[in-house]
């Protein structure tokens, strides 16, 4: 397997079609697009199947049928068309299907939508923030493999420039622990015998009746709690000696790191700390970091919704100060001055001068 | 006719020799219990669905998808494979499960709440999509879980829990003929509106709920039917008159027929 | 007295019975009645008289699948008051 | 070593064709690659400009640059955006026959070559992108012509396979138009093979 040069959105789809992918289905909408082509072009290749739905509502419940089957599953689209999807988000998380679905979000405003969700009732889903191409590409066979190990579906949030950009990468099959056996997964085998299933979200199974929501509930929330303890991932850089933290995520976190490197050779004291999963939150790793600088700067391409979680890390233990701010393109896609290392600079200069940026 | 010492006991199998032709419940009902009101019509319907599925010998191979509605309680009870689907979403969850279930029967249960009002697109689509999957609308003019609410196919003159002077055409619009919609789309292979409203109707339910999923299994695409089913509770009239009311008030303007047979 | 021929005959659930009625109209032979007891369920329910033909039209409409039906091997003979 | 190069010109030149070839043609040598094309809303006539950055390990440096150490400017329309990203020390290639500008840069190395000229004489304007990276190539050793040759045949769509005995002729002329070694970005050892 040699590197090639691939297109983000291409790339991601390529790596999920590696994972074991075999059911796409989604809606156009830039910059998600790409990924939707990618799809439709070559999950025939290996006997899968990929539908260009009439709608996002539709997307995800194609996406809802198929992971029913067992097979591994994905959906996507920008934060906007999974704005639509949020009712079948929380519904497939309490059904504990393992989807995987992209977010090829037109900037970082999607942060609240992506780690909260805009569904109803408790539920949480795996978010994996890619800084770059090949990371991305590692994300996507990792999103996967979450997916079904914790039965619970994983968002990957990426954005305009990482599905846009090309970089070499390698794609190959990824190795993983092995999975149990999707038992539950639906093939109407067992119709008849008395043991038939039934992949339900609100808890109900076979002759009984009543639902028993909050033993349903209590059960998931277990199951989400083990999620944070076991699958909070992080970068750092530089913390040692760092005068002020800067968190940043996703592609505006390449931005970060370049220029905390660049101002770090200059014998500037800054480090980096990138949260790689959005949920759960890297809070122990923030909280610890932000014990041994005098501030932390959150530098994110929106009003300040990441910076909520690292308050909630730090808890008080060093000033938080926002640097970041909304920032697009005319066309909305969300690319914008923010996407500079110049502009990176000045406002991490601000922030060692003890300085918020107004979004 | 007869004093009431004529009643014959009836509470155990006969002692004589007999054939049993028929029994409490068919074979894909785990069990006889359920909580659904006096004189429901959905189980009648879901009792005809299942004895279908088993007389084409496809129980080992069928798989529902439900939507919500009152008969969602019955999926307790269902022994076919279930995908539990939201409200209106059930044909998009099918058609991802047809996909990779080829050879699955893969059918849909609907409410016309669920199917007419919140998911019309998606049945549509799905329809015009030629997904070869069957889509049985359990249609009572009702909300019959919220209590008796108007629904996109409640008729004109109906009267329901938002329509107490019974729905006005002027008011609240005309109902949606799903059935005859569908039967126009190119994608759709069968489809057929029937009733629960009397014992033979019920029987021709069946018959018409066979072909459907023959449609399936021979792959000639979307299957469809409307089974107009009672809900005396959410029609506030007395319970023994559900099937007239049904037959002669919703089956009027609900037409029952083969709409399409390819 | 006279002779009335059951060719078949029923089996009722009573207690699962929810007394909605719908079996009495469809009985084409007008064998089945409502009871004037009441189930566990506070509920009326059907009660067969002589002349069932095993036709199953009640099972057919039964919400609460309360009946099973059988049909004799030789039917049954009831003598009944007129 | 991480080296970012723009392309500039106007929609329509082949700057995107250009872009791509070249980034190619270093992947297919085994380095580390990334590139972003952007452009205006229409097929020809607007701006349009291509990022690469060619590394020999894992490319830190974002998809949008700030500070560039090669410029290929197929046109001056839109070379006021790049000129102030310039690195001291930058080569700039211009395509001489048409950028009529004053390159305002101090410590850049300004190459002139006239590539809309020789690819116009070779048989098409079309291919002068093709000449401006091959010259580039030449006078960096970024990579080589034959990658050059080979990444173009493959980056051609289908409808456009009649275009490639031109488009190798430009690159070829290209790869002379300038003294190879002039500015090598990689050093002698690796530029060797």
């Amino acid at each position: 397997m040699t590197r090639v040069l691939m297109e983000g959105s291409e790339a991601m789809a390529k790596a999920a079609i590696a994972a074991g992918c075999r059911f796409f289905s989604g809606y156009p909408m830039t910059p998600f697009t790409e990924t939707l082509e990618y799809f439709g072009k070559h999950l025939p290749d290996v006997g899968g199947v990929s539908i260009n739905a009439e709608s996002e509502l539709e997307a995800i419940g194609m996406a809802w049928g198929a992971l029913a089957t067992g097979a591994r599953a994905a959906t996507g689209s920008t934060g906007q068309g999974l704005a639509l999807m949020q009712e079948s988000l929380s519904e497939i998380t309490r059904a504990e299907l393992p989807l995987v679905y992209f977010n090829m979000a037109r900037g970082q405003g999607d942060y609240y939508q992506a780690t909260r969700g805009g569904g109803h009732g408790d539920y949480r889903n795996i978010v994996l923030a890619p800084i770059d191409v090949n990371e991305a590409v590692e994300l996507t066979q990792l999103a996967f493999y979450l997916a079904d190990l914790w039965r619970n579906p994983v968002q990957i949030y990426g954005d305009y420039l990482l599905a846009h950009t090309n970089e070499t990468v390698e794609i190959s099959t990824m190795e993983f622990p092995p999975l149990p056996p999707k038992d539950w997964a639906v093939d109407g085998s067992l119709g008849g015998t008395g043991k038939s299933r039934n992949i339900n979200p609100i808890g109900m199974s076979k002759l009984k009746h009543e639902i028993e929501p909050e033993a349903f509930w209590r059960r998931l929330h277990v199951k989400h709690k083990e999620i944070e303890q076991a699958e909070a991932r992080y970068e750092e850089e530089f913390l040692e000696g760092a005068e002020m933290l800067v968190v940043a995520f996703g592609t505006v976190a390449r931005f970060v790191r370049y220029v905390v490197r660049e101002m770090r050779s200059e014998g500037i004291a800054v480090g980096y700390i990138r949260p790689i999963t959005l949920w759960p939150f890297p809070y122990e790793a923030i909280s610890n970091a932000a014990q041994n600088t005098q501030k932390v700067a959150v530098l994110e391409q929106n009003g300040g919704q990441m910076i909520d979680d690292v308050r909630l890390a730090v808890l008080g233990s060093a000033p938080v100060v926002a640097l970041g701010g909304f920032s697009s393109d005319e066309a909305g896609f969300g690319i914008g001055p923010i996407h500079g290392t110049d502009n990176i600079r000045d406002r991490i200069e601000h922030g060692l001068a003890g300085q918020e940026v107004m979004p | 006719m007869s004093s009431g010492s004529d009643i014959l006991q009836t509470d155990a199998p006969p002692s004589q020799p007999a054939e049993k032709l028929c029994a409490f419940k068919p074979d894909l009902l785990l069990s006889e219990d359920h909580h659904l009101c006096p004189g429901c019509g959905e189980p009648i319907a879901v009792r005809m669905m299942l004895e279908a599925i088993k007389e084409l010998e496809c129980s080992r191979r069928a798989v529902g998808v439900i939507g919500i509605g009152c008969y969602t309680a019955l999926t307790g009870i269902i022994d076919t494979d279930l995908v539990q689907a939201l409200h209106g979403r059930a044909p998009s969850v099918a058609t991802g499960t047809k996909r990779m279930l080829p050879n699955g029967l893969v059918y849909t249960l609907q409410g016309d709440g669920d199917m007419v009002n919140e998911g019309l697109q998606e049945v549509i689509h799905s329809a015009a999509r030629g997904e070869n999957i069957t889509c049985i609308l359990l249609n009572n003019g009702v909300f019959g879980e919220t209590g008796g609410h108007m629904t996109a196919s409640t008729v004109v003159g109906q009267r329901t829990k938002n329509t107490i002077d019974g729905r006005d055409a002027k008011e609240h619009g005309q109902p949606i003929l799903i059935s005859e919609m569908l039967a126009q789309l190119s994608g759709t292979a069968y489809v057929a509106r029937c009733g629960v409203f009397n014992a033979s109707q019920t029987v021709h339910t069946k018959r018409i709920l066979r072909k459907a999923f023959q449609t399936q299994l021979d792959g000639k695409g979307f299957s469809f039917v409307e089974i107009l089913t009672m809900c005396p509770t959410g029609w506030f009239v007395p319970v023994p008159e559900g099937p007239d009311y049904l037959e002669n008030v919703l089956g009027s303007v609900h037409k029952l027929g083969e709409l399409k047979c390819e | 007295m006279t002779q009335i021929k059951s060719r078949g005959t029923v089996n009722i659930a009573t207690e699962r019975c929810k007394g909605c009625e719908l079996c009495i109209p469809v009985c084409k032979p007008e064998v089945l009645r409502m009871s004037t007891n009441r189930n566990k369920l506070g509920m009326r329910y059907p009660e067969l008289l002589p002349g069932c033909t095993g036709c199953t039209a009640c099972l057919l409409m039964c919400p609460d699948f309360c009946f099973e039906v059988y049909r004799y091997q030789e039917p049954i003979l009831h003598e009944v008051d007129v | 070593m991480e080296l970012e190069i723009m392309l500039t010109g106007i929609g329509g030149q082949g700057v995107q064709l250009g872009a791509q070839v070249l980034a190619q043609a270093a992947a297919l040598e085994g380095r580390e690659v990334m590139y972003l094309g952007t452009y205006g809303g229409t097929m020809r006539g607007g701006n349009t400009d291509s990022t690469i950055v060619i590394a020999d390990s894992a490319i830190s440096t974002p998809p949008m640059v700030s500070k560039i150490g090669a410029a290929l400017a197929m046109h001056h329309e839109f070379w006021r955006d790049i000129e102030g990203k310039l690195r001291p020390g930058a080569s700039v290639v211009l395509n001489s026959t048409v950028f009529e500008r004053e390159v305002d840069a101090e410590g850049v190395n300004i190459y002139q070559v006239p590539a809309t000229e020789i690819a116009t004489e070779l048989g098409s304007p079309v291919s002068a992108s093709m000449v401006l990276i091959a010259a580039y190539a030449s006078l960096s050793g970024i990579v080589k012509l034959e990658s050059l040759i080979q990444e173009m045949t493959q980056s051609l769509p289908s409808y456009r396979q009649q275009h490639v005995q031109l488009n190798e002729r430009a690159l070829r002329a290209g790869y002379q138009a300038l003294d190879a070694n002039l500015a090598p970005c990689w050093s002698q050892t690796e530029v060797a093979p």
